[in-house]
């Protein structure tokens, strides 16, 4: 298994507060890599430097070979990394369909055209219509995105990922506002998904986590603190003090 | 055709608006007083507001001469709104006579047979004052106008006959709101008199901030539209004293002025300024020209007759030079306070006498 | 005595009627949960209830009044409290003023800002922080704080533990307990079916805007061809 | 240039800044703290000025017609508040910016009609009404010191206000989600209408106190108004302090760019070029200097904490 | 289809104009719908701005000065041929475009509307400053540029504008629908998502910056031809707040919308002042009115009757 996305002795702060502390981590191909921890300990901030929101103090980023640790977002997201938001960001005013048609876009080559009307797209009409067939959502293809229930909003968010075809995924709680029983969906989804890519999920349900991860990483304070299967993790006393408790 | 159309346009939007309103009172004083017939024809009078921009102006003056097919275009007030009605009046075969804008821009290279001036050259009440303060001998002058181009026609009007030091020349922007800054420097610079350009409120203001400053009993104060009867109003005893220099006052000596200014306060309740008598003047022009020429059907008779302008002008002596712009006297006038309480300029002396401008030769009319 | 009554109420948006007569009633100290796959109208009752999509047709009574039509601002000073979905915290505000600046202590002061920083200590290290630096987990922590803030006597928490790690998560629900038992009344929106069963006296099931079945805990588990029916797809 | 006109030339630009910032304070309530966009803000500050002359005709005592006037504009704020700008809250900026520039054009004429389009002066009370030696040549009104210091003062409560008090709070929390104020048991619309009114009362009392230095007339609000944006951008949107800090240098700024950019420009310019040069470069320096910070902190000075966008 | 009906009904009236004029008030009239339709192509690329992009510049009339100074300056300079001026202008438009718009597109929201204005007003003085060319006074043209002939013709003037004006809103209709206005219009509302798709959002927004940038200035050159007279005052402050009022008014993003704000606040305003000088006692509280009554402006109106 070749490593795809890594990251070298990252670190990150915030004033006084550090919520990257020389962290390095590995993704390789096939496999799902969760990263859990409480609240805070810098999740999302660590998948907002991979993207490229947020800007790294130090240490290294690598995807597929190539340092891309200055690289623009649209340039990362061009080379294949593709991301969902914990917080849900979509286009609020098109349609479910629109949102992942624009997601497939970026793939059809350069968007620097003017004149043909882009919903006649076969291409991108094709892609999205894949992506979606991925995700089931109930609702239908024309609604607008700002009217979808919360739950939908979080399928619609993980749909346009896919359509992205990306080649690594990171995924920043993808279960979180799933209803209880759509969850063991999505998590059937995730499981075939990693087939495809790999990818890199941050989520609080450790039904999900220990059902789909390969390996799981626990990241507190900004420090890897723990690294290994989900049955070492389970085990791993700093693990269940610092964050699963009782649970599992 | 026996009904005579006249378009006016001028200034009646926001703070200008007040020396537009002379020029319509005044015009329409003149018309009242020949029972609403300019040289004998009935005559429909059309008034119109530039509001002071160059697009409106230009389509004012458009549905004038190309809807309402007016044989007469008085306007305007400012040089830049008559730049932009120029070509379009004067296209349509109308004449236009401003009754207060009078730029270079047209006297000389670009003057026109069908256009004429009944104010003055607009540098002519600058070149005026230079020529005061050179007979004043005053040795140091400050010198202080806006910055936009009768501005700077200002300074160099002004510079054209006055030939002893300048302290300094100051352009301030157009609308300026506080002279402090500006008052401050004059005070420092210690000159025997001031040379200013404010127009409107910037004058009103200006005269204020200077009176409190404790300048206006140390140096003289030479202004041109900074203290006239559109802004006196406003300014009161702040400016009692302050000098300028222009083509008439309302208490000129003679006949006619008396019973103008009398008839003219009667019925608007203000005192007539400039603005208000060369747009009557403008009247009594027109009236001259359509009854000489016996109608408007003969162009060429007609502007035979505007350029023989014989018609008795407020200010006595008037007549046309080649580019159909004055020649006439100027005076030094200073602000007074009349016994009712109530404020204009004064003659004080005749500086000039039939003095033309310095375009004229250049316009090959 | 019931606190809150909610009959025959119907409620949609501009482009569609979402709401097709739902009724409940929640006793005063009583545990509520409104159960319903995603986009079942969950939201939709609790935003109706607080006048914030105002119903088209039934009635809500709240602590004895009548509240159809009132004003969200006036039915919420009656003493809801809402942790809404996806937190709305006050992005420009900081943690300590997101939680001061709509508290209430009309109703009774059980809940101070020494307090809510004992429940969430990871928010009063944050305290000077503004909304929108807090991790999403923080936000959540902010937004429940803020609804207690008011002390309200019904605690709305719709999907109110989401994002929230394990450990806090599970801190959560004993909190709630500890509340229900100081006599609170709570309407709970939750995925944690196992949790919401120990904890709730009272579910209600909602399909397509409809309620299609209520039950108690027990009921619930028993027959699980409701679960089967209306949660599972 | 001496050290006395330096020292005028700061006094003024601080004078002109401590306007700048009563008009500015209003605006980034409205605008940077509640979120809507009022272009009849200078409006307010004409309507101001226009109702202090006016109780002062009537009345003869400048604090009686400044009390007058602020109570008039509060009440002709409130009822602008009522019958237009309320409907306009959870509008699109753009809606705001139409109507509220339909506001401006009415009052503009209306204000016209009833006085007339010629500029109208008043004096300061008649304590104040005198000015002190500031050089052999030159006195200073008492007057534009007044000002300053009741500018300070004003900046101060102000500040307090919005940044310690819950109202503050509220505002700035209704201004992103409004929704969720209400929902949390707030009456967010009728504090939006006391902040509003307030804000609206700010300007106006801008207008009274400035009323005795510049001339009244038709429009003066609108020039002004552009300046207090440029004021509020730079500052950073929201935020009291910042406003208070770029309407002082905005002022200064203003006024030494325009005494001075000349001057300097005649060190390494002939005289005609730099008359030409000079007055234009002034005129831009503000917009130069707005440019420059937004360059550098495009969020303004001083960035109201966690804003976004 | 039925969001442009409006427009398309409006053009048809538009090229029967010069035929009504006959009846009608005449060359008066055909100069008056002139310029509402060049206010209407300036209006358009505004809306590209506002409407597409999110982006409110409140200096855009800068562009109509580039245009309408770059005619002015050469016809009087001699240089009368319509394509020179037309290239110059596009090239100048350009330059300013990029300029300004890299500097300006760093920022978002109010920021990004008050450095624009700054820019603009940078452009106003110094326009102002040309003293060769008028300065203040503006600047008047002895003659109109050469067409090959177009101009000569009756109407011809007329039906060069009215030309332009349908290829341009028919072009950026296009555009808005197009894979580059499908970015566009979904970065107004997140740019950050749509980074993380793969769309550096800034090249966009500049290439949309200044392809409005070249419609206004080419709508300046038309004005500088029809008016036959140029002032600073075109790029004005107050002039960018009037083109946003026109676009506001006539619905923000509508297809219809920039075409209707044009004809609307032309008419309205020659309407209304014509009735009484205190025409703005009316206008003002008449914007009100359809800001209150009619979200979305004027095409709002016609597609509502029409739904
Ligand atoms: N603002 C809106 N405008 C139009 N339709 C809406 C709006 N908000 C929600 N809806 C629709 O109303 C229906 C019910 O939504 P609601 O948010 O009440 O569902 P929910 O049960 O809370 O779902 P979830 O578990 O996903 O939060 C959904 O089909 C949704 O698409
Ligand atoms: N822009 C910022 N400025 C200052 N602090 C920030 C900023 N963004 C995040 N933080 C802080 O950094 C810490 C880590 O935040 P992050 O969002 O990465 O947490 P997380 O692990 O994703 O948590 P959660 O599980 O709650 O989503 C938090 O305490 C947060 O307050
Ligand atoms: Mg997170
Ligand atoms: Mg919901």
């Amino acid at each position: 298994m070749s490593v795809l996305l890594a990251t070298h002795g990252l670190c990150k702060s915030f004033g006084a507060l550090t919520v990257t502390d020389d962290v390095s981590l590995e993704l390789r191909t096939g496999e799902c890599h969760a990263l859990i921890g409480p609240n805070g300990a810098g999740k999302t901030s660590f998948v907002n430097q991979l993207s490229g929101l947020l800007a790294p103090d130090s240490g290294r980023i690598e995807f597929l070979g190539q340092d891309i640790t200055n690289s623009s977002p649209a340039a990362r997201a061009n080379a294949g990394l593709a991301r969902t938001f914990q917080i849900t960001s979509i286009i609020p005013t098109m349609t479910l369909f629109e949102n992942v048609a624009l997601a497939a876009q970026a793939r059809c080559g350069s968007s620097y055209r003017f004149f043909r009307p882009v919903h006649k797209d076969r291409q991108i009409n094709a892609l999205a219509g894949e992506a979606l067939e991925r995700i089931a959502l109930t609702s239908r293809n024309d609604k607008l995105a700002r009217t979808l229930s919360h739950g939908e909003k979080r399928a619609l968010e993980l749909a346009m990922a896919i359509a992205q075809k990306p080649r690594a995924l990171l995924l920043d709680e993808p279960m979180a506002g799933i209803g209880s029983d759509e969850s063991g969906q999505l998590t059937d989804t995730l499981l075939m998904l990693k087939q495809d890519y790999p990818l890199l999920l941050i989520e609080h349900d450790m039904d999900a986590v220990f059902k789909v991860a390969d390996r799981v990483s626990v990241l507190v304070y900004g420090r890897i603190i723990a690294s290994g299967t989900p049955d070492e993790i389970r085990a791993n006393r700093e693990a269940r003090t610092a964050y699963l408790g009782d649970e599992t | 055709k026996d009904t005579l159309k006249v378009g006016m346009i001028v200034t009646l939007s926001g703070p200008p608006g007040a020396l537009g309103n002379q020029a319509r009172d005044g015009f329409q004083l003149a018309l009242e007083e020949m029972g609403g017939k300019l040289g004998g024809m009935e005559t429909e009078f059309i008034l119109e507001d530039d509001e002071l921009k160059a697009d409106v102006a230009q389509s004012k003056a458009r549905s004038l001469v190309e809807r309402e097919e007016v044989d007469f275009v008085v306007g305007t007030i400012f040089s830049n709104m008559l730049a932009a009605i120029y070509k379009p009046v004067i296209q349509s075969g109308a004449f236009l006579i401003s009754p207060n804008a009078g730029p270079s821009t047209f006297a000389g290279k670009n003057c026109h047979e069908n256009f004429f001036v009944t104010s003055y050259q607009n540098n002519q009440n600058f070149e005026v004052l230079g020529k005061i303060a050179t007979d004043k001998e005053y040795r140091k002058v400050f010198m202080l106008a806006p910055n936009y181009q009768a501005g700077k026609d200002a300074m160099a009007g002004f510079k054209q006959n006055y030939k002893g030091e300048i302290a300094d020349e100051i352009f301030t922007p157009l609308g300026h709101k506080d002279f402090s800054a500006e008052i401050a420097r004059i005070a420092d610079a210690e000159a025997d008199a001031l040379f200013i350009f404010m127009p409107g409120g910037m004058g009103v203001r200006f005269v204020k901030q200077f009176r409190a400053s404790g300048l206006a009993d140390k140096m003289a104060f030479l202004s041109a539209f900074t203290v006239d009867e559109t802004t006196l109003p406003a300014q009161k005893d702040d400016a009692v004293g302050m000098n300028g220099a222009t083509n008439w006052a309302p208490d000129l000596d003679n006949e006619q002025t008396a019973a103008f200014t009398a008839a003219f306060e009667e019925k608007y309740g203000y005192i007539p300024g400039g603005y208000a008598m060369q747009a009557y003047d403008s009247a009594k022009l027109i009236d001259s020209a359509v009854t000489k020429a016996g109608g408007v059907g003969d162009k060429d008779a007609v502007r035979a007759a505007l350029e023989a302008a014989d018609f008795t002008s407020l200010r006595g002596d008037f007549s046309f030079n080649n580019n159909h712009y004055p020649v006439q006297d100027f005076y030094l006038l200073e602000v007074v306070k009349r016994d009712d309480g109530k404020y204009h300029t004064s003659i004080v002396e005749k500086v000039f006498d039939d003095y033309a401008d310095s375009y004229a030769d250049a316009c090959k009319l | 005595m019931t606190l809150l009554t909610v009959e025959n109420l119907h409620a949609g948006y501009s482009s569609a009627q979402i709401l097709f007569g739902v009724g409940f009633t929640v006793a005063e100290g009583e545990v509520v949960t409104l159960l319903g796959r995603n986009g079942m109208g969950k939201t939709t009752t609790v935003r109706a209830i607080l006048g914030l999509t105002p119903p088209s047709a039934g009635s809500v009574r709240f602590a004895g009044q009548d509240v159809m039509g009132w004003p969200p601002h006036t039915i919420a000073r009656l003493g809801i409290g809402l942790v809404p979905e996806g937190r709305q915290i006050f992005p420009t505000l900081t943690v300590e003023e997101n939680l001061i600046a709509t508290s209430n202590r009309r109703l009774n002061d059980r809940w101070t800002l020494p307090a809510i920083y004992r429940f969430f200590p990871r928010l009063q290290e944050r305290r000077s922080f503004s909304g929108a630096q807090l991790s999403g987990g923080e936000q959540q922590m902010l937004a429940i704080g803020r609804a207690l803030m008011t002390n309200p006597r019904l605690l709305i928490l719709d999907e109110a533990t989401e994002g929230l790690a394990p450990l806090v998560r599970a801190e959560i629900w004993e909190r709630l307990a500890a509340l229900k038992a100081e006599g609170e009344a709570i309407i709970v929106i939750d995925k944690n079916l196992d949790a919401l069963t120990s904890l709730a006296d009272r579910h209600i099931m909602l399909a397509k805007g409809r309620v299609v079945w209520t039950g108690n805990s027990e009921e619930l588990k028993q027959d699980s061809s409701v679960i089967d029916r209306y949660l599972h797809v | 240039m001496s050290s006395t006109l330096l020292l005028i030339q700061l006094l003024n630009g601080i004078q002109l800044g401590v306007l700048l910032f009563l008009i500015a304070a209003g605006l980034t309530l409205v605008f940077g703290v509640m979120g809507f966009i009022n272009l009849a803000h200078g409006v307010q500050y004409m309507i101001g000025a226009y109702l202090t002359v006016w109780f002062y005709g009537m009345t003869g005592h400048f604090g009686a017609a400044l009390l007058l006037a602020l109570l008039a504009a509060l009440a002709l704020a409130l009822f602008l508040e009522f019958a237009v700008f309320r409907h306009l809250y959870d509008r699109d900026h753009l809606d705001q910016v139409l109507a509220t520039f339909g506001v401006i054009l009415f009052l503009n004429q209306a204000v016209k009609v009833i006085w007339g389009p010629t500029p109208l002066v008043i004096s300061p009370p008649e304590f104040l009404a005198g000015t002190f030696r500031l050089t052999e040549n030159l006195n200073y009104s008492i007057w534009r010191i007044a000002i300053i210091m009741i500018g300070f003062t004003v900046a101060g409560l102000l500040w307090f206000l919005v940044t310690k008090t819950r109202i503050g709070m509220l505002v700035r929390a209704g201004a992103t989600n409004a929704g969720m104020v209400g929902a949390l048991g707030v009456n967010i619309r009728r504090l939006f209408m006391i902040v509003f009114g307030f804000g609206a009362m700010l300007a106006g009392f801008a207008g009274s106190i400035a009323a005795p230095i510049y001339s009244v007339e038709p429009g003066m609000g609108d020039g002004l108004l552009i300046t207090a944006f440029v004021v509020i951008v730079i500052g950073g949107i929201g935020s009291i302090r910042g406003t208070f800090i770029a309407a002082l240098l905005v002022g200064l700024v203003d006024t030494l760019g325009r005494s001075t950019i000349t001057d300097i420009l005649k060190l390494f310019l002939e005289p005609s070029a730099a008359n030409q040069i000079g007055p234009a470069l002034a005129s831009m320096a503000i917009y130069i200097l707005m440019a420059a910070v937004l360059f550098f902190r495009p969020e303004g000075l001083f960035p109201a904490q966690g804003r976004r966008a | 289809m039925r969001a442009a009906a409006p427009a398309l009904v409006a053009f048809m009236f538009l090229a029967a104009m010069p035929l009504l004029a006959e009846f009608w008030g005449g060359s008066y009239v055909t100069g008056l719908i002139m310029r509402a339709m060049i206010l209407a192509i300036a209006a358009l690329s505004l809306d590209l701005l506002i409407g597409t992009c999110g982006l409110v510049s409140f200096g855009h009339a800068a562009f109509l000065g580039i245009g309408a100074y770059t005619a002015g300056i050469a016809i009087t300079e001699g240089t009368t041929d319509l394509a020179t001026i037309l290239g110059i202008t596009i090239g100048i438009s350009v330059l300013f475009a990029l300029v300004t718009g890299a500097i300006s597109l760093r920022t978002h929201g109010v920021t990004f509307i008050m450095i624009t204005l700054a820019f603009g007003q940078m452009l106003f003085f110094t326009f102002s400053a040309l003293s060769e060319y008028g300065g203040d006074d503006g600047l008047t043209l002895w003659e109109r540029a050469y067409a090959y002939g177009l101009f000569e013709f009756e109407h011809g003037l007329f039906y060069t504008i009215f030309g332009l004006l349908v290829a341009i809103w028919l072009l950026l209709d296009r555009l808005r629908q197009s894979r580059f206005g499908r970015v566009l219009l979904a970065a107004k509302e997140n740019s950050t998502r749509m980074e993380t798709l793969g769309y550096g959002v800034f090249g966009y927004r500049l290439t949309a910056y200044v392809i409005a940038g070249v419609i206004a200035g080419i709508a300046g050159a038309l004005t500088a031809n029809e008016a036959e007279f140029v002032s600073p005052a075109l790029s004005a402050w107050q002039r960018s707040g009037d083109l946003i009022i026109v676009v506001v008014l006539g619905g923000v993003g509508r297809r219809s919308g920039p075409v209707l704000g044009a004809l609307a606040f032309v008419v309205l305003e020659e309407g209304l002042s014509s009735l009484t000088h205190d025409w703005r006692l009316i206008f003002g509280p008449l914007l009100i009115f359809i800001v209150l009554f009619a979200k979305g402006g004027l095409a709002s109106l016609f597609e509502r009757r029409q739904a």
